[in-house]
């Protein structure tokens, strides 16, 4: 299982630096859900199926296929995918990436003094429903109305 | 995570013949609209035609595998893959017998939810890869109307998860021993059956391809195995749903004691392939945005309702 | 019937709220209903209060409604306080009241804002009526001051007119002087002797000061301040001419039944504070003697019908305060009444005037008028004759006693007596004046419509006529106020004395009649002279007090004012500003627009504060 | 079965939550910029289930749905307002958004 989790990791971590890196905005959101999907992968194998099968469902195949629904309606073209090229330049990545630097060190340095392994057993859909109605039942309430939010927002913005 | 069942046979030999299987549909369902529809149909390779399969088999397999200069060629070799992929890792978790099938999972149920919603992007890859309208219109339809409909597919499932109490297809189909699910979740069934036909965008809701509007629609600019890919596919969705609705409704292998379960089990999924393809028979396609509302404002609150219901007689039991 | 009394002040202020709710959407006959109704029934309670106050011997009475408010050992309380004096007051505001709100029942019938005036006279009578009732000079404060709001709310009645507004403010800004003066001493009484109820107040201060001590002396000043204000007394005259500017019946409430009575009011109610010093009082009766010469020389000149009553008004408030001033409060409350009597009767009757023709004010523009308006003509004749004092009208009883009364004081005594003697020749040709030129004498002719009075216009009148002639032998219940026990002293005086006071108004008339009825004396043949011309541009003008208050207070103030625009705390605050501004200039920099560069400081910080949070 | 340190999973999601902080930093188009956005996001889901799975509680995975909700609002708005804004520029340049400057 362990090896299932650093092979899920591995191609997540790659997969998300071709995201950041690629031109052309499909393959990067192809790359983007194979890398949702290693890291739905990667819940499994921490023992969070339900976790697991939301990111595939929710995020990789409703908020994603939603980007890609919005790529179709903007049709770049070729000269958009020129245009990005042109974006990358090198001189533009020297900055972000010295800051990512420090943090990532920053994050390391911090979380590697954290030594304990992970329990292995499972917490299935059931524990999780029965918290989640039982004491956070305020919680769901709370999403309901921010999904709601978001539907008017989106359908006002998207209004002609 | 349970393994007992999984073995190399079982997933070699099931991989194999649910290909099979549906490649044969191909056969099948052209003999069988024939007859609804008072012809003869393909009949000349092999006996009753059988063999028909076989030589488009070769026919495809041997065409030039070409891909349009315009098209991007990453997505457009990607997209008829991810729909096999999806539809036949779904058939991981379907238990066809006991003792046949590839994982005893306990999210079997949800599984099979997100591999349909993966399923999408195959289509919509291929439109948006083709670089043709056609195929960008088709795809836009095929992909409104596989996220609306996968939506309704999850709501109506989940009034036999909460009969059954677990997202186990197994053990949906070892709670059916009193009696199938057909009976108490009626609604959901109908419901079911109908975004299950659309979500494999079969007719008569084929809108994504309809060849009257917008030429094959997502895959007009396929050929070759590519678009054999796409073509088993469709069909590999239609033996999907058929043993779905035959583990969640019908109490899956279980029958009478003179036949094994398997064969019980194919019975009754084959008679649900029929059902579908008497449909391509008898019924004419629906315009898209009928399609749309149809499901938004009817479907969708009626499988609400049905798991309200359900959800109100457990609790009160 | 006495525990009712709360009805008083509450009966107006429901009718002023029911109308201010309702805001206009009431039909006119129900406005008139609510705004002339509740003064009815208030006057019909104070008519049964008054039956039993006077059938039980005239006993204080005295009702807490509740209590005010409670700091420390002040407590001032809605209480209301009968004796005679509020009695009497009571009665002509709520009586008087009543009369003019009938008449503008008819008058007011045209106006789009019929409401809005109603309520503002239930209010404006709500607040008097809690004046006068007051027991703590607290809750007469708080009366005193909506007395104040009111007459600037009715002032500017009709305030589409600027000019209307500029009146309104101006007897809103006058009148603040003096109840800033009132204020100052309502404060040092309540610092000096701990109370402010009025009865334990007078207590307090007969034990307490001697006769002419400092504190009494300004303390008795300071109301005085407050009381001139109120009263259009000089120097704070200068509002009520130009608060004619409202509705006739609002002039006719302010002058006779409420506000301009208020400092009379305040004088008699705390007359025990004047009594401690002598020097003070005198004051008054100069003020007033003054007040009462100067109003009757400038209402001589007038021109305009409702100038001249008001400055009538301001020589008879003289009259009350010289009154005031001798010590005979009784008769100067008397006057008050008298007064109110046949000023609201003259306002009134001038309403009617004006009203027939279509808002004429210029007397010389009317004329011939007596067949054309009987019923004005008749309360004027009435009014005019009460007004300037013709024997046996209720004018003739009180101004005598008043007259009397400072001619027995000795030494300026008989000063005030010849100036208040000379005023009431005055009186008598201005008042007749008045009346010869608009009902007599050749008729003008462009307006020959019919007398519009109605039922509820004409019947006040009639009413009024009644008082204004019979009102002397009244008989009111003060004696027990004033008096502290001592018998009502008779003043003896020779008969020459009556004589000169029976026979000075009658000159008066007998001028007015030979310059402006028969002819035999002619007006522009006077004004031929130089000095009479000039004469005339004074009085005309008010005494020119306008213009000393523009010269004297105005000019100076804007000047100041001009000063202070450009000074150091300015300049302090402007550097201020200045500095922020180029701060933000600054800081404005930084917002390039442009969201890579908020995204790369936001990452910056964001790695700042984790740097700080792992490494400290 | 072999246990996986916690660490290790804490790690990853730094890592991927580093990678989707450069994306947002360096990119100009504004569908990668809400692309890396939601690597953000997922990264911190991510650590939430690792901590899910440290203490074999459910919070971890409510907290990890509370996200899931969140981002599908974000995105839902989003997205709506890269078509307004594509609508109005006809391009997809976050550097034109620059009007609102001090």
């Amino acid at each position: 299982m362990s090896l299932l989790f650093y092979l899920a990791a591995f191609v997540a971590v790659i997969s998300t630096v071709a995201v950041i890196l690629q031109t052309n905005v499909v393959h990067a959101l192809i790359y983007l859900i194979l890398s949702l999907l290693s890291v739905a992968v990667i819940f499994y194998v921490l023992g969070s199926p339900f976790a697991a099968v939301l990111e595939a469902i929710v995020y990789a195949g409703a908020i994603m296929v939603l980007f890609l629904f919005v790529i179709m309606m903007l049709n770049l073209g070729q000269h958009t995918r020129d245009q990005e090229k042109k974006w990358l330049s090198l001189k533009g990545w020297i900055l972000p990436c010295l800051l990512a630097g420090v943090l990532l060190f920053q994050l390391v340095s911090v979380l590697s003094s954290y030594d304990q392994n992970m329990a292995p057993e499972t917490v299935g859909v059931l524990e999780v429903s029965a918290l989640l109605f039982g004491p956070y039942v305020l919680a769901v309430e709370l999403a309901s109305i921010l999904l709601l939010a978001g539907l008017i927002s989106a359908y006002h913005l998207a209004k002609k | 995570m349970n393994w007992e069942v999984g073995s190399g046979l079982n997933i070699g030999v099931i991989l194999l013949t649910v290909i099979i299987v549906a490649a044969m549909l191909i056969w099948v369902e052209r003999r069988l609209l024939s007859l609804w529809q008072e012809r003869l149909g393909p009949n000349r390779v092999g006996p009753f035609g059988l063999l028909q399969v076989v030589a488009d088999m070769i026919k495809i397999f041997t065409k030039e595998d070409w891909v349009p200069p315009f098209a991007d060629k990453f997505s457009f070799v990607l997209a008829p893959a991810i729909i096999m992929v999806a539809i036949l890792l779904s058939f991981a978790v379907v238990p066809f017998a006991p003792g046949v099938g590839v994982i005893d999972s306990n999210i079997g149920v949800l599984f099979v939810l997100a591999m349909a919603s993966i399923g999408a992007y195959s289509v919509m890859l291929a439109g948006l890869s083709s670089d043709n309208k056609y195929a960008l219109l088709g795809s836009l339809r095929a992909a409104a109307q596989m996220i609306s409909y996968e939506v309704f597919m999850g709501v109506s499932l989940l009034g036999v998860v909460a009969l059954s109490g677990s997202f186990n297809l197994r053990e949906i189909v070892l709670a059916q021993a009193d009696g199938w699910y057909v009976i108490p979740q009626f609604i959901g069934f109908v419901i079911f059956l109908i975004a299950g036909i659309a979500e494999s965008h079969r007719l008569p809701f084929d809108i994504p391809e309809a060849e009257q509007e917008i030429c094959a629609g997502y895959h007009t600019e396929y050929s070759g195995m590519k678009f054999g890919m796409f073509f088993v596919g469709e069909y590999l969705g239609l033996v999907l749903i058929s043993s779905l609705i035959t583990v969640l409704f019908f109490g899956g292998w279980m029958g009478p004691e003179f036949l094994p379960p398997i064969i019980w089990f194919v019975i009754k999924s084959f008679i649900f392939i029929a059902f579908f393809i008497l449909l391509r028979a008898a019924i004419p396609r629906p315009r898209y945005d009928q399609l749309m509302s149809y499901g938004w404002l009817f479907l969708l609150p009626l499988s609400l309702l049905n798991l309200l219901v359900t959800g109100a007689i457990i609790l009160s039991t | 019937m006495q525990e009712f009394i709360w009805l008083l002040p509450t009966l107006p202020l429901l009718g002023f709220l029911s109308l201010a709710i309702t805001g206009g959407s009431l039909p006119k006959r129900a406005v008139a209903a609510i705004g002339a109704g509740s003064i009815g029934a208030a006057f019909l309670v104070a008519a049964l209060i008054a039956v039993e106050f006077l059938n039980a011997g005239e006993e204080v009475f005295v009702y807490q409604a509740w209590v005010w408010m409670s700091v420390g050992s002040f407590s001032p309380g809605f209480t209301f306080y009968l004796d005679g004096l509020s009695l009497v007051m009571m009665l002509i505001i709520t009586g008087v009241g009543f009369l003019i709100h009938l008449y503008s029942t008819g008058f007011m019938f045209d106006d789009p804002s019929y409401s809005r005036f109603f309520s503002y006279m239930n209010l404006f009578v709500a607040a008097m009526l809690m004046l006068v009732l007051a027991d703590n000079l607290v809750l007469l404060y708080l009366g005193w001051e909506g007395v104040g709001l009111c007459s600037y709310l009715l002032i500017g009645f009709w305030y589409e007119n600027p000019a209307n507004g500029y009146a309104a403010r101006k007897a809103f800004v006058v009148t603040r002087v003096g109840d800033t003066s009132m204020a100052i001493g309502l404060f040092l009484l309540f610092r000096e002797l701990g109370t402010l109820n009025i009865q334990d107040l007078m207590i307090a201060a007969q034990s307490e000061w001697q006769i002419g001590t400092g504190m009494a002396v300004a303390c008795s000043l300071l109301l005085l301040g407050g009381a001139v204000g109120k009263s259009a007394q000089l120097p704070l005259q200068a509002w009520l001419p130009d608060a004619m500017a409202g509705p006739t019946p609002i002039s006719a409430l302010i002058h006779a039944a409420t506000m301009v009575t208020a400092g009379v009011y305040l004088i008699a109610r705390t007359h025990i504070l004047f009594e401690l010093a002598p020097s003070v009082q005198l004051l008054v009766a100069w003020v007033g003697l003054a007040t009462l010469l100067m109003a009757g020389f400038t209402a001589m000149t007038q021109h305009d019908i409702k100038r001249i009553l008001a400055y009538s008004t301001i020589s008879q408030i003289g009259y009350m305060f010289l009154g005031l001033g001798v010590g005979a409060w009784s008769a100067s409350v008397f006057h008050l009444m008298t007064h109110a009597f046949f000023k609201a009767l003259l306002f009134l009757a001038a309403g009617t005037v004006i009203y027939s023709l279509h808002h004429e004010h210029d007397i010389f523009k009317m004329g011939g008028k007596r067949k054309q308006l009987p019923i004005a003509f008749a309360s004027f004749m009435i009014g005019s004759l009460a007004l300037a004092a013709f024997p046996f009208t209720s004018g003739y009883f009180s101004k005598d006693e008043i007259l009397l009364a400072a001619y027995a004081t000795g030494g300026p005594g008989v000063w005030l007596w010849a100036g208040g003697v000379l005023g009431a020749f005055l009186t008598g040709i201005y008042s007749f004046r008045l009346v010869f030129v608009v009902f007599f004498g050749a008729s003008h002719g462009h307006h020959d419509e019919k007398e519009k009075t109605g039922f509820s216009m004409a019947t006040p009148l009639f009413i009024l006529m009644l008082l204004s002639l019979l009102g002397g032998w009244i008989q009111i219940p003060v004696e027990s106020v004033f008096n502290h026990g001592q018998a009502h002293e008779e003043h003896h005086v020779s008969a020459l004395i009556h004589g000169i006071m029976i026979a000075v108004p009658l000159v008066g008339i007998a001028v007015s009649y030979l310059f402006f009825f028969s002819g035999a004396l002619s007006v522009e043949k006077l004004m031929s002279y130089k000095f009479s011309k000039i004469l005339h541009r004074f009085w005309f003008s008010g005494w020119a007090m306008d213009a000393l208050y523009k010269h004297l207070l105005i000019n100076p103030f804007m000047w100041l004012a001009r000063l202070n625009r450009n000074d150091f705390f300015d300049a302090l605050y402007n550097s201020v500003i200045a500095i922020s501004r180029s701060a933000h200039g600054l800081v404005a920099k930084t917002q390039t627009g442009y969201l890579g560069w908020y995204l790369i400081s936001m990452a910056a910080g964001l790695t700042a504060v984790l740097a700080v949070g792992v490494y400290l | 079965m072999e246990t996986i340190p916690t660490e290790h999973g804490l790690i990853l999601a730094g890592i991927l939550f580093v990678l989707g902080f450069i994306g947002v930093l360096t990119r100009r188009n504004i569908v990668f910029v809400l692309m890396s956005l939601e690597i953000m996001l997922n990264a911190s889901g991510l650590a939430f289930i690792v901590a899910a799975a440290r203490w074999g509680h459910a919070e971890g995975q409510i907290m990890f749905l509370m996200i899931l909700t969140l981002a599908a609002a974000e995105v839902a708005v989003g997205l709506g307002l890269i078509i307004q804004m594509y609508r109005k520029f006809q391009t997809v340049d976050i550097s034109v958004l620059s009007e609102m400057n001090g």
